[in-house]
């Protein structure tokens, strides 16, 4: 792939004030506070600091000529104290190049968004503090999905694999309203399935998979996660879990998992997936020993 | 969608260097696991001279004349380059042990924070090892 | 051209909830989002559903608290309705395998929650919206139904009677944001916008980038009229850079407000004598703003929320999630350092003017959830009350559109007899800049009689070339700030007269500014440049509509504060604040609170705690 | 969605008896080494050495036990090697195929081999 260079770009805050719209939030929101009382203040301080962030970023359009060949874009961006990869490429979008294309939303780390390749790993965007990253500040869409454009990537394999695991109660839709006495569950069996519920589906964990890589019919660490979660909750009856242990036994399920711990480890929401899946394999191996 | 960028298998392995110790230590299982199921081909008919020596086959090994079993296999050991590659097969063989013992661990959920050390473990003590059995694999050879 | 019985716009609560009631009762839907359904923004909530489960609560007690709690600009039957479902549907969530936290004997946890009369706020860690997010869409999943996810919705196909109760809804225009084509979707039964909040219209907000108001706006062009829109959350403990909420929590456990004086100003200039930091959200989010004011606030932008005294072993076990957030937002460690906090937008109690059932007074057009306004939370929203009103009239929409029987409602909408008119002068004039409603680039108005689809498609086509093919003028990310910052500076949490009339002029200008938009990114493929500047034309709507609300309601009531009369005015403001759009010409007209119930009227009463 | 049932194997079993045959070849193979190149050095080997430790039945087994596991473990290990790069249809179905017949050669063989060795044929 390309790695054509582009001349840094501008990196000066504008001074203009009809141009004070387009400033990094976190900049102009500090900047306002300042207005009335002390107007130069914030801006001589920014100044004193100068730091900027080097970003450079992977481009890819298929339809504009000169994105049809990747090629990473450098970016400078005005470094503020908290600043994360999200907000540099927010800014970058916002005051250098407004086809600059990534998914993002809640900036909290909890829609699933925004996970990209920032230097040679999975991490969110919107949680990864730049401060903590060497530079330049490397970020690309996730590896192993198609690029649609920019760090933009193609879901759909990673959703119809979550899907694959029918990841859903599997009891009456709709019990009529005088049934819906609550099912009693354990706080221990709650403690158990707590981490595995906490997946937001970004799709890191099957990226960083080698195996996922490889072997496309592989379910991959999110989808096993979920059927875990489902799996080990006991409101779920014993016939419901062997059914689901039956669909993660096949050739492409929990078998394929060859311990790298890759997807444990770039896992935004710490969830031991390595060890999710090695539990079901011996629950797999545990329910067919008894048909010995 | 309309179009979209396939970036390849490739990648893969161009990141090399962002590989983490479990991806390491995958890798290095596989290759040894290779060599292993090599050699026990390879091993298999080397032994199968003992068919011949049943048979009453001799050969001539150092102006003596033995059956074809010995000869070949003495024949081998004889040769510097096969001392040397046992001990490369000594070290793989102990490395696939070490981390298949690893493995094992965390296939029953045990020490898997310990994952990474426990590689790094295996890799230093697959060293010791082999640097420990060198002179006994070496023993006698002629130079 | 698509067609379903029953769209749903937006797949967060509401939506999904909407779409499975819809499936079952028989209709054929489909959901219609801008983001997967896991991606939406009700999995940000972290507090709970209230629901009065337990022998002992009631729910005509959830009904009162929440009464009160809106500082009585909610009306009854929406507030019983809500009250007298949340305990089926919420239980309906446990049974379709939402993780709530559990108490020792295997029964669903209630914790106590601000302004609740009793422990009734269910949840399920701190993460109750994702697992309600993430159960619902499972059950979306297991049914089949059909999501058009990554399809932005860019407007209604409303016929164009005179008379806003006269139109009906035919169906939506949306665009598929990875390929860029814009297509019809027909809805033989109905429309129902689960489109979320509008905290994008602030420059400091917990929403997500995503929360634009494209519901609101889009319901307020068709003719729907846009209800209490003023009464705008704001909490008081977000992080100063980007918004991030740090949750009650940390002050329910002790934290403490310092100022830059490292005085805790909460007592020493006697904001809040009795509760302190526990006082209501709105009591420390002014506090908080005045201390900044006044110079005490760090780096002149916020305050210090302390919680380091509770020690590690304490933060550990209840609050880690608060450190990581720090430590990821604001590179900040919540055990060596206190942590920035400002008040920052949350939720919009106002909306969509709907009736219990979700409908609005346009035939076949539903809301739910954060963009209607039924309403529940009248001036002030309840802690734990957002997950309910989700569930409940989510579930109400869908049944109500897919053609279930739901009785008669008895609150009204629409332009009607009941409604009083206002006369209050304006700085400038509002809506539809060089008003030709046929301008697809300027204020689309709505179609003609028949093939109200086939005409809104053209006229979405036609907006997306015309923004594509200008190459240049005003982006639309400076307009958008400019937006935010007016509203952040003159409509927040303190408001006067010449403040709004300021956010109104510069409203005006984004207006006039929007007129010479362009969209840089020339690709069809995943716009999000174009995206956003039909999102930033829907903001500067919704922006309108708040400010307008907030100029003409000269009173104190929950959320909504005014300099000019720091009292709650019950003899003249216990009534509805309605913004319609007629044509680009907005009207405010304004519509009495219902504040009799099934079997008892909700007097009005100080709302003191 | 339904595609996914039709395909069921016995992964589990596969995978189980990887574990299995993994732990007997630990101690084997390290009983092996020790015997071969510590207590009896392999330069020294004869053909009546191997013969006379042959003799034991014990030995004899062990030894055919070994190399059945051996093979089992090394090609199920290079199949699912292939398996994860993503070998599937017709190329895995003959992958497979190769090497079940190389195993099952190599243990007839390798049995043969150790019947001689025992003086049996």
């Amino acid at each position: 792939m390309s790695t054509q260079q582009q001349e840094p770009e501008s990196q000066e805050s504008p001074q203009d004030p009809e141009m004070k719209g387009a400033e990094s939030p976190q900049q102009r929101r500090l900047k306002e506070k300042q207005e009335g009382m002390v107007d130069e203040h914030a801006e001589d301080e920014a100044e004193a600091a100068g730091e900027t962030v080097h970003i450079k970023v992977f481009r890819y359009d298929p339809e504009v000529a000169d994105k049809q060949e990747p090629r990473f874009d450098d970016f400078h961006v005005p470094f503020e104290k908290g600043m994360t990869v999200l907000d540099a490429v927010m800014y970058a979008r916002d005051e250098f190049d407004s086809s600059l294309t990534f998914r993002h939303s809640c900036r909290q780390a909890v829609c699933g968004s925004d996970a990209f390749f920032v230097n040679g790993s999975q991490m969110l965007g919107c949680k990864t503090q730049l401060s903590e990253l060497e530079q330049p500040v490397r970020i690309e869409p996730l590896p192993h999905q198609e690029v649609v454009k920019d760090l933009v990537v193609d879901m759909d394999h990673f959703y119809d694999q979550m899907h694959a695991v029918e990841p859903y109660f599997q009891d009456e839709d709709t019990p009529a309203a005088s049934d819906l006495e609550e099912q009693r569950q354990t706080p221990e069996n709650r403690e158990k399935i707590k981490m595995s519920s906490r997946c937001i589906w970004c799709g890191a964990c099957m990226s960083s998979c080698n195996i996922a890589a490889g072997d496309n019919e592989y379910l991959g660490p999110a989808a096993i996660n979920k059927a875990y979660k489902f799996a080990m909750d006991d409101r779920e009856s014993e016939e419901i879990k062997e059914h689901r242990l039956r669909i993660l036994e096949q050739e492409h399920g929990v078998w394929r998992c060859q311990t790298q711990f890759s997807c444990t480890e770039v896992c935004p929401k710490d969830i031991p997936l390595t060890e999710h899946i090695q539990e079901l394999k011996r629950e797999a191996v545990k329910k067919n020993l008894k048909f010995w | 969608m309309s179009q979209s960028y396939n970036r390849g298998l490739i990648e893969d392995f161009s990141r090399w260097k962002e590989f983490s110790a479990g991806m390491w230590a995958w890798i290095f299982h596989k290759f040894t696991g290779w060599m292993l199921i090599g050699y026990l081909f390879t091993h298999i008919a080397v032994l199968s001279s003992a068919i011949a020596a049943a048979d009453g086959q001799t050969m001539m090994l150092a102006g003596e004349e033995v059956n074809a079993y010995t000869g070949t296999l003495q024949g081998l050991e004889s040769l510097f380059i096969v001392r040397v590659l046992e001990v490369g097969l000594l070290a793989v063989a102990v490395f696939h042990i070490l981390n298949g013992i690893r493995l094992l661990m965390v296939d029953l959920g045990v020490g898997l924070t310990a994952q990474d050390k426990s590689f790094y473990a295996s890799l230093v003590l697959t060293g010791i090892i082999t640097v420990a059995s060198v002179p006994t694999f070496m023993a006698g050879v002629g130079l | 051209m698509y067609e379903h019985d029953v769209l749903v716009v937006g797949a967060g609560g509401a939506g999904l909830r909407a779409a499975i009631a819809a499936h079952e009762a028989g209709a054929d839907t489909a959901i219609v989002s801008k983001l997967h359904p896991v991606r939406s923004h009700t999995g940000a909530a972290e507090g709970g559903i209230n629901a009065a489960l337990q022998e002992g609560d009631d729910w005509e007690l959830h009904a009162y608290d929440t009464m009160k709690g809106s500082d009585y600009l909610a009306d009854a039957p929406a507030v019983e309705t809500l009250a007298q479902d949340a305990p089926e549907d919420t239980m309906r969530l446990e049974h379709w395998g939402m993780p709530f936290s559990r108490e020792e004997d295997g029964r669903v946890s209630q914790r106590p929650f601000g302004g609740l009369s009793y422990p009734r706020t269910t949840y399920a860690g701190a993460e109750t919206g994702h697992h309600l997010l993430h159960t619902m869409y499972e059950q979306v999943v297991k049914r089949g139904i059909q999501v058009y996810d990554e399809w932005y919705v860019m407007n209604l196909a409303t016929t164009d009677e005179a008379d806003p109760n006269d139109r009906q809804c035919e169906g939506i225009v949306a665009y598929d944001v990875q390929t860029g084509k814009v297509e019809g979707f027909k809805a033989n039964q109905g429309v129902i916008l689960a489109t979320g909040g509008p905290g994008q219209a602030f420059d400091h907000t917990t929403n997500a980038v995503s929360c634009t108001g494209d519901g609101h706006a889009m319901a307020y062009r068709a003719g729907a009229p846009l209800e209490d829109m003023e009464f705008i959350q704001f909490h008081p403990t977000s992080l100063p850079s980007t918004g991030v909420l740090i949750s009650e929590g940390v002050r329910g456990e002790g934290g403490i407000l310092y100022n830059n004086d490292g005085e805790r100003f909460m007592f020493e200039y006697g904001y809040a004598n009795n509760s302190g930091e526990l006082a209501s959200r709105d009591v420390v989010a002014r506090a908080e703003l005045d201390e900044v004011a006044e110079g005490r606030g760090v780096e002149d932008e916020y305050v210090h929320l302390d919680m380091r005294h509770l020690g590690e072993d304490r933060i550990l076990d209840r609050l880690e999630n608060i450190l990581h957030l720090a430590e990821d937002f604001e590179g900040v460690d919540g055990l060596v350092e206190p942590m920035p906090v400002k008040p920052g937008q949350h939720y919009a109690m106002g909306g969509i003017e709907v009736d219990e059932n979700g409908q609005t007074c346009i035939d076949g057009l539903y809301a739910a959830g954060e963009c209607a306004c039924v309403s529940v939370h009248g001036g002030n929203r309840l802690g734990g009350n957002a997950l309910p009103e989700l569930i409940v009239f989510g579930k109400r929409a869908g049944a109500h559109a897919a053609g279930d029987d739901l009785g008669e409602p008895e609150i009204r909408t629409g332009y009607g007899d009941d409604v009083e008119d206002d006369d209050t002068e304006l700085p400038v004039a509002p809506g539809a800049s060089g008003l030709d409603s046929a301008d697809a680039v300027a204020d689309g108005g709505v179609a003609a009689e028949t093939g109200a689809l086939e005409q809104a498609v053209e006229r979405e086509r036609a907006r997306v070339d015309r923004l594509m093919d200008k190459d240049s003028g005003v982006q639309h990310a400076e307009i958008r700030a400019k937006l935010q910052n007016a509203m952040t500076d003159y409509v927040n949490v303190f408001r006067n007269e010449e403040g709004i009339e300021k956010a109104l002029e510069i409203i005006r200008e984004c207006r006039e500014e929007y007129q010479d938009v362009y969209v840089d990114d020339p690709s069809t493929t995943f716009n999000t440049d174009l995206q956003q500047t039909i999102e930033t034309r829907n903001l500067i709507d919704v922006a309108e509509t708040i400010a307008l609300g907030a100029l003409v309601r000269n009173e104190f009531r929950g959320a909504h504060w005014r300099q000019e009369n720091q009292v709650r005015d019950d003899e003249n403001w216990l009534k509805h604040t309605l913004v319609s759009w007629d044509d680009g010409e907005p009207s405010i007209f304004y519509r009495p609170v219902i504040l009799e119930g099934e079997e008892k009227t909700y007097e009005p009463k100080v709302r003191s705690y | 969605m339904a595609e996914r049932y039709s395909s069921f194997t016995t992964g589990g079993t596969a995978w189980f008896l990887q574990r299995v045959t993994a732990a007997f070849l630990i101690v084997v193979l390290a009983f092996h080494f020790f015997l071969l190149h510590f207590v009896n050095h392999a330069s020294e080997i004869t053909f009546a050495g191997t013969q006379a430790r042959m003799e034991n039945i014990g030995y004899f087994l062990t030894m055919v036990l070994f190399l059945i596991a051996g093979a089992f473990h090394g090609v199920n290990g290079v199949y699912n090697a292939l398996v994860n790069q993503g070998l599937s249809g017709t190329p895995k179905k003959v992958v497979l195929a190769v090497l079940v017949i190389a195993a099952g050669l190599l243990i007839v063989q390798g049995v043969w081999v150790a019947l001689v060795m025992r003086g049996m044929i």
